[in-house]
């Protein structure tokens, strides 16, 4: 513990505008974009150090596994090429250095460069998670400002119906939802990655357990605001019910969302693993659950590095949008 | 100003239904004319803030208002539907709240809250109310209003921001405004300020329902004064006399209950000890020894734009056993800093404090560890007690952990506990509750009593009765003076309301943007100011 | 869903959710009914022959797919075992990787709270820095990469589902850890003249931990969950071990003719979930209503 | 190759039954049409395009409708011209001299020439091209010379009686020589063949677009028609999801898919909207191969106790509803030179198998009612990869059960694929599962000569996982890759099978089969007759 507090109580701040504003904000945008960097440093280490933690041999993974029949000629190649004689520390080097020069390398498994995968694989999965994104948001909104401090059994339905929807796991809300839609009465499509049908199921599948969770936080945040005197003061002001709501309260109700949305587009991907399986949709996640499986590490490394830079985006885009509900946070940070 | 008047003929208040029914408002009656101000005045639970919400209909869907006649104008208020109500908000009926931080919507700028009050009754064209806008901040005095109305509350001072809430409110020119607690959470100087803003609105010819605990600010605008207690009006009648001829002893009891106007030594909450003044003391002749001394303290932070500010810039001060030092200023005035210093919680950039005359906080020469085992040497109360205790532990439980560092063997201690929360007027059955179950006041005994159990020479008092009830504030005032007077212990004691400085302070430090700007005995200072600021801190507080 | 979900909903929860109003006391009947299926989960778990007679290994391949009924309440799966037997016997496994998980985060999540929040600026930048990189991780493909590279079964299963699901726990604590360092109580405690270990462990320990009971009640759902997720991917427990995550997993290719393969198990996470969702909520309240 | 009758058996019968049934919906639409897109949904990706690089049924199951093979298979095994028109073999089987057809021309423009089969022939032994499959199958492929522009000489090192049956596979289409120069990675993602479609885009994990090819007139003679194909299109959707199939093809978003799921085949056959076209693929059936190397699979008794204690009749009936039969011989029953004696010799019998154990010395039983040897438990460690197959999952979890009764501890341990590899490789396992799909008995020499035993590469990949190893089995392996004449040669391999047979090498379960469901819009879905993989050069669709 140290001896002085860190956190003083601060003297009030002029409130006038300060010319440095623009230096203070240009300084923001660097350390955000040092920390971003970390990221994704993070994000190629950890990858690195499990790929290389894995039971198999690299060696024959990236020859093709042992199907491939490799001479030892080949073998030797492949591991002066990859430095795989080195120590890991200089595997680790040699690795960060052709990452720092754009080289994500070519994926064992699909004989393409990394890059030219995650091209093809990143939109379907992006077109998923902002639509799971959006319907979910609908989702959350409809249930807070339809249920929230209505009639007490309203209010209970929608808070009721918001936990257990949090509580599905999209897997299995996935495979019901295919049993019912599209094995049963045969609405939907059960597969595809170009229709936009084909994208209905999976959508509802991701967006209702994310949906149910942001309804949470927003109603949460939403009966707090309910409570605050700006709301009395509005309502003295001669505002109706629902204009109070959708006005006033939703703004300061939206904000715990929003800052989790940042968070939610990276469990939307990561969700997407699974949901992609299951509905044998193109994509980044069931790419990831390939490279893995077949130990493909440069495959694995861009998937992941390209998550966290989406991540990483989404942030940015997360404050964006978050300074642009609550204006006091542009000002004081 | 359309002359209209509000008639409130027995208005009753209840929250929950069946056994669980609670009545917060019986039988209130009174009168708003139109031009004329009424006071409603109580403690907190007195009801007043639930009768100034029925009036626009905003008691809340668990509410059940009756009354034999509620009437405004020709408007009858009684079960009168929401569209009803609502074309009444705001266009008829002004409503201010406290602490325009919060009663303004954070998130949007004041002139789109004003603009609101304007659309919502379909005031005018989108540039006609801007015009409106800018016409109603310049009214309520706000300076360059072009500009304010594009900030946001928090860009906005304390006094600025009430300001603007009350141009919100007056945008429809309502035949009545009601204000609740409308000056609370404002420094003295602005307190006054507003005042003066609803003596404006009063004279322009609009009825004014204004509702504190506050009785200084009633005096000055009220035309009449309701006392409530307990949701019942225990006295009613023009100010002058209810304020000078108290007939209720509740009022009675709120009057002697403000300090400013009573010396140090006299009794403020005299009720059930007989006298007003029981024992006035004999003030003390020979000079006492110093006790601590601070010098030349400096304390900077970085501001927003990286240059740095002294929050306390080159204070010092001596205070001698068992006296009290008062030091008074307005919010930011560096003066918690200053006691956090003397506390040895913040570690000063420059200058240092003595305790008995050897070195307490020398920055660079005393780390805290030196410090850890002189602490029992100085106490502290904060202002908000709750806080200052672990939410998990019982009364017992804080005295102990108190007494520990006192360095009392656990087996002695359940009897000093005891002793403790006699000496604070608490029974011993306080010690097995939770700090969270207790009432404001017997919070703020246990923070004494905590202080008391290392029987330290010094006690910190930061704003220890602000969040108080003024009768409440009264009794733990005459419990600190009566202990000063047991044994002898000092006081740096720290407010922002001359009133109580004055009362209980023998020596006083007037502080400005981290400066001293006056210091001295404490009847020089308010009897012969030197200072400009001194002086219209005290005009303010009169004017109150 | 989500890791992050705890931390964030109990988070903010915690945080923020002071002076909320009225509450649903019709709700109230809930936490009972999660308390009671959690002791029936816990008797499951302990003595799983009490509830299920049959054996959840025993094949009979005359009996495959055979619908919900009354010799098979859950109906039977592809090789003719006992939906219910297993669900019942997979109990165990499925508890203790929630708890185990749990667990693991906790651990790693208050070492790195305690770290960063008490030991200087630089550990707390430091920590600050690595929650935030750790929290960008989607839990899930955290734990795909665990659970890759540490092989496949229990303990891995445990090991990826706690590693995946610490950041949260880890940005809650350290969070906790900084506000109760500047609560008033810490500073009374420092006036009196309290040492900093008295300190840490009298006020900042437990009430950087208070919170933290609600979210971890919380989070055993969300890894069992997690965990089920990665056995659904097939990096779980080995067969024939009954196990939810792996029998909704095998019971996915036969949903369109025995939806009752995948229905049942999935059910019994869902229940879970909810349970100790709703129990964590009560916790909460309860919590809170001695604070507040 | 005149085992005629022996392989026309169930399979082929299968076969027929799924054309007859297609055939009756043919009249019934009436003539072929031209244009249209078919719509195919299969199981499992390539990894790769060109069929030279690895070599995985996947691969071949595209390249068919784009590649051409030098010679063609018919359904009673006979070799037929295509791409050749002739070929003479000289005495000493060592050199095969090739007529090619003049008028055939690649979709890039290249002639299809001599240099185009010494190119191809190169490329598939290339080690570079990690050509596993068809490499594996011309390991004795020494060179070849061009004797003119339509005619080429290619020279063996030794004699390879099989040679010309491995040529009608997919894996040694020919593609163009001009895209073969390309490097390889290239050539996967767009390989050049002279088929009757070709390739247009590869968008990974989602389909194969292929186009017609409209100067086609050089199909096989197995073909129903000639010139160029009836469709305009082809999707060849990669929809991994069983369920999710067989759910698109009862709504007829796709024609055609392929490993209709066992457990949707019941349903299929009453569906009117939905036809079947099965067939049983010739080589070594699914199995699990028992590794001899060490214990206790290095004990004949255990072997025998432990194949004998799984209860495969059982399981392909609760898992495959009887709809796939058993293969309880080394080979397929559609293989070459298959023999029927072989079919029980291995059944499923718990008291022979508890009688061997004892013998073995597995006597004791502990707490979990396994069997033990001196306080060891009798534990059979199984990799399994975790994409792997959930039927053949569910089979081998219900094997578990029955050897579980038996008192083997049979563990299924599922890791990656690369895991699964490397344990492979390092002879880490007590079982390990695969299948081997190929047109000739020589299959027999490749998993269990010690000619594959490997230990190559790093990874010691060997084709042959018993790790049996036997000078007789060796020297019969070779003698009939030198015997022209055919019933010598089948009497060989039947010597081989009891070989394979008697010692306990392989559980084997059921032959691999092409399972397709058609849906009523597509019509002339065949099977190419080498390995039964889909050709869509006949089909066409009414939409």
């Amino acid at each position: 513990m140290s001896d002085t507090s860190p956190f003083p109580t601060a003297p009030a701040a002029p409130p006038a505008a300060s010319p440095d504003r623009l230096h203070v904000l240009a300084r923001r945008i660097l350390s955000r974009c040092l920390g971003s960097v970390g990221v994704l440093l993070a994000a190629a280490t950890v990858s690195f150090l499990a790929m290389h933690m894995m039971p198999g041999d690299i060696v024959s993974a990236i020859l093709g596994g042992p199907a491939a029949d490799p001479t030892p000629q080949t073998v030797a190649a492949a591991v002066r090429e990859y430095g795989l004689d080195r120590p890991l520390p200089v595997q680790y080097g040699l690795y960060l250095d052709r990452l720092l020069h754009g080289n994500l390398g070519t994926s064992f498994s699909q004989h393409l460069p990394v890059i030219a995968v995650l091209r093809a694989e990143l939109l379907p999965t992006l077109e998923l998670a902002a639509s799971a994104l959006v319907l979910a948001w609908l989702l959350a909104l409809a249930s807070v400002l339809g249920t929230v401090r209505r009639r007490s059994w309203l209010s209970a339905l929608g808070s009721g119906l918001e936990t257990v929807g949090a509580a599905l796991p999209q897997f299995w809300l996935g495979l019901l939802l295919l049993w019912l839609f599209a094995f049963t009465i045969h609405l939907l499509p059960p597969a595809g990655s170009d229709s936009v049908a084909a994208l209905v199921l999976p959508t509802v599948a991701l967006a209702v357990p994310l949906g149910g969770f942001l309804a949470q936080v927003t109603r949460e945040a939403f009966e707090i605001a309910l409570d605050q005197p700006f709301v009395l003061t509005a309502r003295a002001r001669g505002l109706g019910d629902w204009s109070v709501r959708t006005r006033h309260v939703l703004r300061h109700a939206l904000l715990p969302g929003i800052s989790l949305s940042n968070w939610a587009v990276g469990a939307l991907i990561g969700n997407a693993v699974v949901i992609e399986t299951i509905f044998s949709r193109k994509g980044i996640g069931r790419q990831l659950v390939l490279g893995v499986s077949s130990q493909d590490m440069p495959l694995t490394i861009g998937i992941v590095l390209l998550v966290s830079l989406t991540y990483v985006v989404a942030g940015f885009l997360t404050d964006a949008l978050y300074v642009l509900v609550d204006p006091r946070l542009g000002a004081r940070r | 100003m359309s002359g209209k008047r509000l008639v409130v003929e027995r208005l009753c208040v209840g929250f929950g239904a069946g056994a669980a029914h609670r009545r917060v408002v019986r039988d209130l009656s009174f009168t708003v004319e139109p031009g004329r101000a009424v006071a409603l005045v109580g403690e907190s639970g007195s009801g007043k803030s639930v009768t100034a919400r029925s009036l626009v209909g905003l008691a809340g869907s668990t509410a059940a208002v009756s009354a034999q006649r509620l009437s405004f104008g020709p408007h009858a208020l009684r079960a009168l539907p929401e569209p009803g109500w609502r074309s009444l908000r705001g266009r008829e009926i002004g409503f201010v709240l406290q602490d325009a931080l919060v009663s303004l919507d954070p998130l949007r700028p004041v002139g789109h809250e004003i603009a609101e009050a304007l659309a919502v009754h379909r005031w005018g064209t989108r540039s006609g109310r801007r015009d409106r806008v800018i016409e109603l901040l310049r009214e309520v005095g706000v300076p360059e209003p072009e500009f304010r109305a594009r900030q946001r509350p928090d860009q906005l001072s304390g006094g600025l921001r009430q300001r603007a809430l009350i141009a919100a409110a007056l945008a429809m020119d309502p035949g009545l405004v009601i204000a609740d607690e409308p000056t609370t959470a404002l420094d003295a100087t602005v307190q006054a300020q507003i005042l003066d803003l609803f003596g404006a609105i009063k004279a322009r010819g609009s009825g004014l329902l204004i509702i504190s605990h506050d009785l200084s600010v009633v005096s000055r605008l009220a035309d009449e004064v309701v006392v409530m207690q307990a949701g019942r009006a225990v006295e009613q009648g023009p100010t002058a006399q209810v304020l000078g001829a108290p007939r209720h002893p509740y009022t009675r009891s709120l009057i002697e209950a403000v300090p400013g106007t009573h010396p140090k030594g006299t009794r403020l909450a005299g009720l059930g000890r007989g006298a007003l003044c029981p024992q006035p003391r004999e003030p003390e002749r020979k000079p006492a020894p110093v006790v601590l001394e601070a010098i030349d303290l400096l304390k900077r932070y970085p501001g927003p734009d990286r240059d740095e500010r002294a929050a306390v810039d080159r204070v010092s001060f001596t205070l001698r056993g068992g006296q009290t030092l008062g030091i008074v200023g307005e919010s930011g005035s560096g003066k918690t800093t200053a006691a956090r210093i003397v506390l040895g919680l913040v570690e000063p950039d420059g200058g240092r404090v003595t305790l008995d005359g050897n070195a307490w906080v020398d920055p660079g020469r005393i780390v805290e560890r030196q410090r850890r085992g002189r602490r029992r040497a100085m106490g502290v109360i904060y202002q908000d007690p709750l806080g200052s205790f672990d939410p998990r532990w019982t009364v017992g439980r804080i005295l102990s952990d108190a007494l520990d560092a006192a360095g009392v063997p656990r087996a002695g201690q359940d009897g000093r506990i005891r002793l403790l929360l006699d000496r604070v007027r608490l029974t011993a059955d306080h010690a097995d509750r939770l700090p969270t179950h207790l009432s404001g006041g017997q919070r703020q005994r246990v923070a004494i009593a905590r202080a008391l159990a290392t029987e330290p020479r010094i006690i910190v008092c930061d704003e220890p009765v602000s969040a108080l009830d003024v009768s409440v504030q009264a009794q733990i005032l005459d419990l600190l003076a009566d202990l000063q007077a047991d044994l002898g212990v000092a006081y740096l004691f720290i407010s922002h309301d001359l009133g109580v400085i004055r009362h209980v302070s023998d020596e006083v430090l007037v502080m400005r943007h981290g400066r001293v700007v006056e210091a001295g005995p404490v009847e020089t200072v308010f009897h012969a100011p030197r200072h400009p600021f001194t002086r219209q801190l005290l005009a303010a507080s009169a004017a109150a | 869903m989500s890791a992050g979900l705890l931390d964030a909903a109990a988070g903010s929860a915690a945080a923020e959710a002071g002076q909320a109003g009225s509450r649903r006391p019709a709700l109230r009947v809930a936490p009972a009914l999660a308390g009671l299926f959690l002791l029936f989960l816990l008797l499951a778990a302990i003595a799983p022959d009490l509830l299920s007679h049959t054996d959840p290994l025993a094949i009979v391949p005359r009996d495959a797919f055979r619908p919900p009924g009354w010799a098979h309440p859950f109906g039977t799966d592809q090789s003719g075992r006992d939906i219910f037997a297993r669900i019942v016997h997979g109990t165990r496994q499925s508890l203790l990787v929630g708890l185990g998980a749990t667990g693991l985060a906790m651990a790693a999540a208050i070492g790195l709270g305690l770290l960063g929040g008490l030991c200087g600026r630089v550990a707390e930048r430091a920590v600050g820095w690595l929650v935030q990189v750790m929290f960008s991780f989607p839990v899930l493909i955290l734990a795909l990469l665990f659970a890759a590279s540490f092989g496949n079964g229990i303990v891995p299963l445990v090991a990826a589902t706690g590693i995946g699901s610490a950041p949260g726990y880890a940005r809650m604590v350290f969070g906790q850890v900084l506000s109760v360092r500047d609560a008033g109580y810490v500073e009374a405690a420092r006036a009196l003249g309290h040492g900093p270990l008295r300190i840490v462990r009298a006020h900042v320990l437990p009430n950087a931990m208070r919170p933290l009971v609600v979210t971890a009640t919380m989070g055993v759902g969300h890894a069992i969950m997690w965990a089920s997720a990665l056995s659904f991917l097939g990096l779980g427990a080995p067969p024939p071990r009954p196990e939810w995550g792996t029998m909704l997993s095998m019971g996915r290719s036969f949903v369109a003719n025995a939806w009752w393969l995948t229905f049942f198990p999935g059910l019994a996470i869902v229940l879970t979930m909810l349970s100790t969702t709703v129990l964590g909520r009560a916790l909460q309240r309860r919590l809170e209503g001695r604070t507040a | 190759m005149t085992r005629v009758a022996v392989a026309a058996v169930a399979g082929v019968l299968l076969l027929l039954g799924g054309c007859h049934k297609a055939a009756t919906r043919q009249a019934a639409s009436g003539r072929p049409v031209r244009g249209g897109t078919l719509v195919f949904a299969a199981d499992r990706e390539p990894i790769c395009l060109d069929p030279h690089v690895g070599g995985n049924m996947p691969q071949v199951f595209v390249a068919a409708q784009y590649l051409d093979s030098l010679v063609s298979m018919d359904e009673h095994g006979a070799i037929g011209p295509w791409l050749a028109t002739g070929w003479e073999v000289s005495p000493d089987g060592l050199t095969y001299l090739f007529h090619l057809r003049h008028d055939v021309v690649f979709t890039d423009g290249t002639p299809f020439t001599a240099d185009a089969v010494k190119a191809n022939l190169d490329h598939m032994a290339n080690p570079a091209t990690q050509s596993s499959t068809a490499g594996g199958y011309i390991r004795q492929y020494a060179g070849t010379t061009i004797v003119d522009r339509y005619t080429a000489a290619v020279h063996l090192s030794a004699p390879y009686a099989a040679f010309l049956d491995v040529l009608a596979q997919g894996f040694l289409g020919i593609e163009s020589p001009a895209a073969l120069r390309r490097p390889r990675d290239e050539n996967c993602q767009s390989p050049v063949g002279s088929g009757p479609f070709r390739i247009v885009r590869w968008d990974r994990q989602n389909e194969v677009v292929l186009e017609r090819n409209p100067a086609y007139h050089w199909g096989p003679p197995t073909a129903r028609h000639t010139g160029p194909a009836w469709l305009d299109r082809i999707e060849w959707k990669i929809v991994p999801e069983a369920s999710v199939r067989f759910g698109s093809l009862q709504a007829g978003e796709v024609d055609v898919i392929d490993d209709l799921p066992p457990e949707d085949e019941t349903p299929a056959r009453s569906n009117p909207d939905l036809s079947l076209l099965a067939s049983d693929r010739p080589g070594n059936p699914t199995n699990g191969t028992l590794n001899t190397r060490r214990a206790p699979f290095d004990d004949i008794r255990v072997r025998e106790a432990f194949i004998r204690s799984a209860d495969i009749e059982g399981a392909l009936g609760s898992v495959f509803f009887h709809h796939y039969r058993r293969a309880g011989g080394p080979l397929s029953p559609t293989t070459p030179d298959y023999s029927a004696d072989f079919e029980h010799s291995k059944d499923y019998d718990p008291h022979r198998a508890a009688l061997l154990l004892d013998q073995a010395g597995w006597t004791g039983r502990d707490a979990d009612g396994y069997r033990t040897r001196n306080g060891r438990r009798l534990v059979v460690h199984v990799p399994v990869a975790a994409t792997m197959w959930e039927a053949d999952r569910n089979l081998w979890e219900q094997v578990q059960a029955t050897e579980r009764a038996s008192g083997f501890d049979m563990r299924l341990e599922p890791a990656s694929e690369a895991a699964v590899y490397a344990r492979e490789g390092a002879w880490n396992y007590d079982l390990i599962l695969g299948y081997w799909n190929t047109n000739t008995p020589d299959v027999l020499r490749i998993i269990f000569s010690s000619q594959f035993l490997g230990a190559a590469g790093v990874a010691g990949s060997h084709q042959n996982a018993s790790g049996f190893s036997d000078p007789a089995f060796d020297a019969l392996a070779q003698q009939a890759l030198g015997t022209p004449d055919p019933a010598q040669r089948a009497a060989i391999y039947h010597r081989m099978q009891a070989i394979v047979a008697s010692q306990q090498l392989q559980i084997t379960t059921y032959p691999q089969t092409t399972r397709l469901g058609i849906y009523r819009t597509a019509h002339g879905v065949r099977l190419e007759p080498s390995l039964r993989v889909t050709s869509l050069y006949d089909a066409w669709v009414t939409k």
